[in-house]
């Protein structure tokens, strides 16, 4: 083989090796502190500047809608990728799955439907498998057909199924949707207290009223799975032996772990959560039924939220939220809701400085406060931010964040490196 | 590990042939006749503009694969030459447009703002990888997003833009500005950009294997531990891999700007850079096999308007396009396969007379 | 005499393109004896093993264990009929933690909760293991993956357990810790099949060798009559070699004066090196002992130039090269042969030729200002694999393809031909079989007899002790002693690289 | 305790009683009354003799859009003039420069006569190939700018259409605050938002307007986007609008389905989107649809290249050609029928002039 791409996998993130140090605190907690802590600042910000698109349940509703097939995707990617296989197909994978939605809908209904659309994801994945498992063929070489693969498919089935009931090639007939369910007796004080507009008391009602109304079965399930992702990788063997298949495969077949079996499974998962994925796009109330290309490239924005998130559950839920709640309020407050983030930013850009005064990291110190204060005459002296780029402000967030966040990022060991059987030293 | 002749042709071929079966069961289930739909994809060749035009877009797309094959040397997945040479290709344009110069100098300023253009908008990934370590797929994922906006921005009658009829595009560039193409008649006119694309992949080559820049790329990509202990500095070489890819990138669109279009257009064409990854993989990195990528990815898109003429869904090409790709690297694997077997078998014939000498040992 | 046989393998072939590993191996192996196979780099000794542990399958031959004729499709067919085999190179996954890299495969026993934990915590003590159960692995040093391995083998209850070079990494007190456990589980009725290049440690630990040489079994001995002497000559054909030099060649001409070195750890205040102090000169090999992890990789990559100096100053022949990135330090006249060639040291997917360009990329004869010289690079990696008697079939062909061996002896005709001032070799000889050995001692001694000065790294402490001029001891980043090599023995080092007072006094 | 939720928007706000939240301005008078002209009337024609070549935009027949609506007036011209033989073809998402002009040479030398190219990205390649086939007559939907002998235009007023819908909108409206929702930001949806926001303003001078776009120029997923569609559509009626006049391609569903779930109201886009499949799900809210019609258009192009009488088509497809206009499927807007009407005869008459560009 004259080059290298082939046969290694991508370059991860430059890591150092950092001597051990306790966790303080676990996992969950972490998550639970960011959560209120991005609260509070959104709440100052919104008691601030006077928009309550921040914190309204609308926005939270919207956000979690918009988040769940990012969310899924990038579980998908998870799994994938824990056991070594680098998943650049999930978005031909997601596709899979609307069509599929749709078609087990039209026909049997919003349960066939999911089950379809799942199916359909795993039959993506299986070709992955395939492709990179047993002829170890570059993974991203794969991700990339298949997402090709998926396009072509579903757009020659669309052609051949639904134009004869939906009168259109590009688009499948209505198809039947999950219903929605509401913690009613929650719900309505909730929206009294949001309405009485009191700080930090309505912020978190509106986020709360958001999270708790109109609920699909399909959004709960969605969520279930990073606590049981989490429980079946971190805390089950069959979750150990898979992730062995990622960081030395070579050391999990020398204890007899079967990892062509194992990254065979992960990836028929990821696919199938991809395709689950997709199903959200079709099968949620207000849902588009299938519709050529809607994915719009959320396939690859859950592979951005999962590395987002550190290859963990946890954080690619932080990851697929913050995406998912930066467009609702793009989207639904515009212009001046992106502005209030801004000044949101800025806010917690004044605690990271305190943080990092606190440590006594003084230039850290000092570049947050260069940015603070450079948001804030961004803030200060604009009424109108340009319009043609509020639409990306997900896309700069993330950017920022990750810049920011002077993280450290751990893939698995050998993620993306073929493996063959038999071929270690 | 050695190849031979067979084993480099023959991949391609059991691929072609495998996506054409393929597609013959996607017809023969749709009701069409697989005949008929693959006669009109070789006659188109002998039709029309559809040859010409197939070189043409191949020259585009062997940019984009050129760009991507760079990253892909030292390991940098660079999903952002879609952004890249979108950017690029709008600030070349607005910059042709807006100046008039001689005719050569012209256009040569054009190529360079692309190609500078098209790092610059690397150059943002390059840094928060180098100090921020940031994945470049990531960053490159968001940036092709924000591309869209600057560019929605730019090419708006606010900024850069001028309204026609129903579109609005930048400013046409003056004839000063165009590359000359070469003209087959009513076979079309092969652009000029062809050869400056082909130049671009002889650079490439000698690049890659016959200077120290190269070598280092190349090391670096194989084993950056190795590469750090043999004197090459990781971040310039990522700096320099992705700000090389995004001059490239910068180049994709060019080819139809400066010998057809002459302007970018908001319904101007995406998507160049992502077939760039695939059209560089199916080249195995190699600046041969890109082009010859480049021109089967071509050909296959030309095949959608001949498709589409005799009444064939003319998603079949995008099937195709996927199929080839995927079987085109499964059936590498194999003949790999197939000849490690073979050499296998001719190891053990010759057995016999290697451990001859060997058995003498005996035991003390 | 069934029930005695804890092993027997009749008649094992095994062919791997262009090369026939093992070809018509016979091994016999007692229960409760520890069994050492010896042979050359490449001889096929953990080809064997792996075949025995059901990682690759034979293309001809039977396996029998404990009388019963087995196939050994997979590692859990070895697992099940008491096999267990400890890695030549470590089977261990960074990122997760030491217990699960225990349990992994084995979560059937005692799940992987407490019980499990319980129950690895009791093998830890029992072979020395102390580091916490929840760390990642890769904050452990060389011998507690060794013993995290040795664990893995016992949490699975192997009754038979493969040691493919263990010693190759352990400085002489953990190779007697090792040793120690080694027998009293003998003694328990374990059984125990023993690789290792050093034919001393062979007979001290071995009660029967069965020597194998380019795939094939030559023969056993008994360590009790047959000197290391005549075992090397089972395997090779040649005398074993000593690494004793001759006449001093050391002069007073100072080639690399290191003056307050320290080293901060990323983004915390403690130093890995601190305030380091050395002065090698030209035609001195200056010896560096150290138990691993005391910072001696460290002090080799921060005079290379991969990791900057937190303060102090680096002269190489009177120039200050401090500020110098690796690749100036490396024209400035410092040869590099790394402690992990493969990491480090070469391309492996590269032909040799590329390889000879590595580090060398701005020099004759490989190239030529910007340009590459391929035609001359192919013509100095010829001469190298002439010299060096590096066994390959031809120049175009990828590192990986050579044994550990002949790769290492390519790095070191390399790191020579630049004309150096100073080479820096880390661990130079590390698993290579003793005729390749003896050939990169030669090297280094004609090099130093032609002024080059030589930092020497090295776990082999008889290597040590008889190629350098001067040794000094590395401690937790602190050089703590110099030690005279005419008068110093491997056992006083060991005590001084660990930090234990002398023999007499702990007893 | 947590229940199913019923599917709201069961109650939309029903058509009849006007609030009188907001004040309207007085309905204009003096209207002519002189009939929209359509130039479908007329001897009858025979084209049995023509060969039709189509070109769609991306999408094609079935797009339940512009494409569709050409199709319809194919469909129109082949019942009325016995047209035999035609040929459809459509354009692919992304595709370059010459996958057009090849398209369009294909049916050309086909001998294909005359040739429709559906959508204004067909521009330049039509101006291309019309120069290489001077006896081939071509029309461009959506374009005039190619000036050549043997190319028509056939370009609608958007803005009055939508004009006459934004009257409907404050009409229709409790709050006085009605919201538009573009696709993308492009200068000919861009019409639409012109036109809706001044037939609001001639209604009311009170009426507040919320303007959206889903993406911006460039971006063409905003058409595609039926998820977002609804976000930005449940935005605006958040902020007080309870009429949302969409003119976003497919992502128009959804924001039906935002006015459907929101107890609010919605105005339809280029064909009676009260009657179309693909959103029969929230067909009661939508109380009109601006009527683009490319199926006019079409049909009446077809019919002057057959008659010879290509002098006599209108330069611009407006009201009084019926090139564009409102629907009334579902009886929701039949109490305000005069009044629309009433605006529509100022705007023919030239009383009214509606200008195309957005007045910010
Ligand atoms: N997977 C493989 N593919 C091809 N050749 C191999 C493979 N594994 C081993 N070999 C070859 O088989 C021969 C025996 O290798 P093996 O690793 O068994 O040697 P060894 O005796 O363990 O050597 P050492 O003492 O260096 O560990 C070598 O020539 C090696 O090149
Ligand atoms: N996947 C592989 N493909 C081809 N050859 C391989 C492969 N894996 C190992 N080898 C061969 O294995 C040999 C290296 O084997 P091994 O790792 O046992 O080294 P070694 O000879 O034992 O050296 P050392 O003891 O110094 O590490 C090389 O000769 C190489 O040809
Ligand atoms: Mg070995
Ligand atoms: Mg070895």
């Amino acid at each position: 083989m004259a080059t290298g791409i082939a046969d290694s996998p991508i370059a991860g993130p430059v890591t150092m090796a950092v001597p051990p140090k306790r966790r303080k605190l676990p996992g969950w907690l972490m998550g639970v502190l960011w959560a209120v802590g991005a609260i509070a600042v959104l709440s100052t910000a919104s008691y601030l500047t006077g928009n309550t698109d921040l914190t309204s349940s609308t926005t939270t509703q919207t956000a979690l809608r918009l988040a769940l097939p990012i969310l899924l995707a990038a579980l998908g990617g998870l799994w994938a990728e824990r056991a070594g296989v680098v998943n650049i197909g999930l978005e031909g994978m997601m596709i899979l799955g609307t069509w599929g939605a749709a078609w087990g809908s039209y026909y049997g209904g919003v349960w066939v439907g999911l089950l379809v659309a799942v199916l359909f994801g795993a039959v993506g994945g299986l070709l992955h498998a395939i492709a990179t498992v047993t002829f170890g063929v570059n993974h991203i070489v794969s991700g990339v057909a298949i997402n090709l693969l998926g396009l072509g498919v579903t757009k020659y089935l669309a052609h051949l199924v639904f134009q004869p009931l939906s009168g259109n090639p590009r688009q499948s007939p209505v198809v039947p949707k999950f219903d929605t369910y509401s913690a009613t007796g929650i719900t309505g004080w909730l929206a009294d207290l949001e309405a009485e507009q009191r700080v930090v008391i309505s912020d978190v009602a509106g986020i709360l009223r958001g999270l708790l109304t109109q609920v699909a079965p399909l959004t709960m399930i969605a969520i279930l799975l990073v606590p049981i992702s989490y429980i079946l990788l971190w805390r089950t063997r069959f979750g150990l032996r898979l992730r062995s298949c990622g960081e030395n495969p070579v050391a999990a077949e020398s204890l007899g772990v079967n990892v062509y079996a194992f990254k065979y499974t992960a990836v028929l998962i990821s696919g199938a959560l991809a395709g689950m994925g997709g199903a959200s796009l079709v099968l949620l109330k207000d849902g588009a039924d299938y519709l050529e290309n809607q994915t719009n490239g959320r396939g690859y924005i859950g592979l951005a939220a999962m590395i987002f998130g550190n290859w963990r559950p946890g954080g690619l839920l932080g990851g697929s939220a913050l995406f998912g709640y930066t467009d609702g309020l793009q989207l639904s407050g515009r212009g001046p809701a992106v502005l209030a983030l801004l000044y949101a930013a800025v806010l917690l850009l004044v605690v990271v400085v305190v943080v990092q005064l606190f440590r006594r990291k003084w230039f850290a110190a000092g570049a947050a406060v260069l940015a603070a204060g450079l948001l804030y005459a961004i803030y200060y002296s604009v009424d109108e931010l340009p319009r043609d780029l509020t639409p990306y402000a997900p896309h700069f967030v993330t950017l920022i964040v990750l810049a920011v966040a002077s993280q450290r990022l751990r893939m698995p060991q050998a993620d993306g490196f073929i493996y063959r059987r038999g071929q270690g030293s | 590990m050695r190849t031979t002749l067979r084993g480099k042709l023959l991949p391609p071929v059991l691929a072609i042939v495998f996506s054409v079966l393929l597609c013959t069961i996607a017809l023969v289930i749709s009701g069409d006749n697989p005949l008929d739909a693959f006669g009109a994809m070789i006659g188109q060749l002998f039709r029309g503009t559809t040859a010409v035009d197939t070189l043409n877009s191949g020259a585009v797309y062997y940019l984009a694969g050129l760009a991507v094959a760079i990253g892909f040397q030292m390991n940098l997945f660079n999903i952002g030459v879609e952004g890249q040479y979108r950017f690029a290709a709008v600030i070349a344009a607005i910059i042709g447009g807006e100046i008039v110069l001689p005719p050569g100098i012209h256009t040569l300023v054009i190529i360079i703002v692309a190609v500078v253009a098209g790092s610059f908008y690397a150059l943002i990934p390059a840094l928060l990888k180098v100090y921020r370590g940031v994945s470049e797929v990531i960053s490159t994922i968001m940036l092709n997003a924000i591309a869209i906006g600057l560019i929605a921005y730019l090419v708006s009658t606010d900024a850069f833009g001028v309204q026609v009829g129903n579109n609005i595009g930048t400013r046409p560039i003056e004839e000063s500005g165009w590359m000359p193409g070469i003209p087959f008649g009513d076979n079309g006119t092969l652009f000029g950009f062809v050869f400056v694309a082909a130049l671009v992949g002889f650079g490439y080559w000698v690049l890659l294997n016959r200077t120290r820049f190269g070598f280092e790329l190349k090391a670096s990509g194989e084993s950056p531990t190795a590469a750090t202990a043999g004197g090459v500095d990781a971040r310039k070489m990522i700096m320099t891999a992705m700000l090389l890819s995004g001059g490239v990138a910068g180049l994709t669109a060019l080819p139809e700007l400066l010998g057809r279009d002459h302007e970018y257009l908001q319904t101007s064409p995406a998507g160049y850079g992502f077939a760039g990854i695939a059209v560089a993989l199916l080249g195995r990195n190699h600046p041969g096999g890109i082009a010859l990528g480049a021109v089967l990815w071509a050909f296959l898109d030309k095949s959608a308007v001949s498709l589409d003429n005799v009444g064939v869904p003319q998603e079949i090409t995008t099937i195709m396009q996927g199929a080839i790709v995927l079987s085109v690297v499964i059936a590498y694997e194999i003949v790999r396969r197939m000849e490690l077997a073979a050499e296998q078998r001719r190891v053990g014939r010759q057995l016999g007379r290697d451990t001859s000498d060997v058995a003498a040992g005996g035991s003390v | 005499m069934a029930d005695d046989l804890a092993v027997e393998l009749e008649g094992i072939t095994k062919r791997f393109p262009g090369v026939v590993a093992n070809s018509d191996i016979h091994l016999t192996v007692r229960t409760g004896e520890v069994h050492a196979v010896c042979g050359e780099n490449g001889a096929g000794k953990s080809t064997l093993m792996k075949i025995l542990y059901g990682m690759l399958q034979p293309d001809e031959g039977t396996i029998k264990v404990n009388g019963r004729p087995v196939r050994l499709r997979n590692p859990s067919d070895a697992i099940k009929v008491g096999v267990g085999m400890v890695h030549q190179h470590f089977m261990l996954a960074d990122n997760l933690s030491v217990l699960e890299n225990i349990v992994l495969g084995a979560e059937g026993l005692h799940g992987i909760g407490a019980k499990a934990r319980k129950e690895v915590a009791e093998l830890a003590r029992r072979t020395g293991l102390t580091a916490d159960l929840d760390i990642a692995l890769e904050y452990l040093g060389v011998a507690d993956r060794q013993r995290v391995e040795i664990v893995k083998v016992l949490y699975r209850g192997a009754r038979i357990v493969i040691l493919d070079e263990p010693t190759a990494v352990l400085v002489p007190q953990e190779v007697d810790d090792l040793f120690e456990t080694v027998r009293q589980m003998r003694d328990d009725g374990f059984t125990f099949i023993f690789i290792s290049h050093k034919l001393d440690e062979v007979r001290a630990i071995a009660d029967t060798i069965t020597v194998i040489r380019r795939g094939t079994t030559v023969g056993t001995a008994d360590p009790k009559t047959t000197s290391s002497r005549q075992l090397a000559e089972m395997m090779v054909g040649s005398e074993l070699p000593s690494p004793e030099t001759r006449e001093s060649t050391v002069t007073d001409t100072a080639v690399l004066t290191v003056s307050g070195l320290r080293l901060a750890e990323p983004g915390s205040a403690r130093a890995v090196l601190d305030d380091i102090d050395l002065v090698v000169h030209s035609g001195e090999v200056l010896g560096i002992a150290g138990v691993e992890g005391n910072g001696q990789t460290e002090l080799v990559e921060t005079i290379m130039g991969m990791r900057r100096a937190t303060a102090g100053s680096i002269t190489l022949s009177g120039k200050d090269i401090t500020k110098l990135g690796t690749l100036a330090r490396r024209e400035a006249g410092i040869g590099y042969i790394a402690e992990d060639r493969t990491r480090h040291g070469l391309l492996l997917t590269q032909p040799l030729w590329a390889n000879r360009m590595l580090g060398y990329q701005t020099r004759e004869p490989v190239s030529r200002g910007q340009w590459l010289d391929i035609a001359g690079a192919k013509r100095d990696t010829q001469r190298i694999v002439e010299a060096y008697d590096v066994r390959t079939p031809g120049i175009d062909v990828a590192a990986a393809a050579l044994s550990g061996g002949n790769q290492q002896k390519l790095v070191v005709g390399r790191e020579l031909s630049g004309d150096p001032k100073l080479l820096i070799a880390s661990h130079p000889t590390r698993g290579v079989d003793v005729g390749a050995q003896a050939l990169i001692w030669d090297h280094i001694r004609q090099a130093r007899a032609a002024g080059l000065a030589v930092l020497l790294i090295s776990a082999d402490l008889d290597e040590l002790i008889g190629l350098s001029d001067r040794i000094v001891v590395m401690l937790r980043g602190r050089l703590v002693s110099e030690e005279d090599p005419a008068t110093v023995t491997a056992e006083d080092l060991g005590c001084a690289m660990t930090g234990t007072a002398p023999r007499e006094a702990t007893k | 305790g947590c229940a199913k939720d019923t599917g709201g928007g069961s109650t939309p706000p029903a058509g009849g009683n006007q609030a009188e939240s907001c004040k309207k301005n007085p309905v204009p008078t003096g209207g002519s009354g002189s009939a929209a002209g359509s130039t479908s009337a007329g001897p009858k024609v025979d084209a049995s003799a023509l060969k039709v070549g189509l070109a769609y935009d991306i999408g094609g027949r079935g797009d339940a859009s512009f494409n569709d609506s050409a199709a319809a007036g194919l469909d129109k011209a082949k019942a009325d003039m016995g047209l035999k033989e035609t040929k459809e073809l459509t354009a692919a998402p992304n595709e370059p420069e010459d996958a057009k002009q090849s398209r369009l040479r294909q049916l050309a030398q086909e001998g294909f006569n005359p040739i429709i190219a559906v959508g204004f990205a067909y521009a330049k390649s039509v101006e291309a190939v019309a120069t290489q086939f001077p006896n081939t007559k071509f029309a461009v939907v959506d374009d005039d700018t190619v000036k050549l002998p043997n190319v028509t235009g056939l370009v609608f007023a958007e803005e009055q259409g939508s004009f006459l819908v934004g009257v409907a909108a404050v009409y229709k409206s409790k709050n006085c605050h009605v919201g538009f929702v573009g696709g993308v930001n492009v200068p000919l949806i861009q019409k639409f938002q012109a036109g809706f926001e001044q037939g609001v303003k001639a209604a009311s001078n009170d009426a507040k307007i919320e303007a959206e776009y889903i993406t911006p120029a460039g971006d063409f997923t905003g058409f595609q986007d039926p998820a977002k569609g609804n976000v930005v559509a449940a935005g605006e009626i958040s902020r007080g609008a309870d009429v949302i006049y969409q003119a976003a391609g497919a992502s128009g569903k959804g924001v039906f389905e935002a006015a459907k779930s929101k107890n609010a109201l919605a105005i339809g886009v280029d064909s009676d989107q009260y009657n179309q499949k693909t959103v029969e799900n929230s067909r009661d809210v939508i109380i009109t649809s601006m009527l683009k019609r490319v199926d006019v258009a079409v049909y009446d192009y077809v019919r002057a290249v057959a008659g010879n009488t290509l002098a006599s088509l209108p330069k611009r497809f407006d009201l009084k050609a019926d090139g564009v206009g409102y629907a009334t499927s579902g009886g929701k807007i039949d109490d305000i029928k005069a009044t629309l009407d009433a605006y529509k005869q100022q705007i023919i008459d030239g009383k009214i002039t509606v200008s195309d560009k957005p007045s910010n």
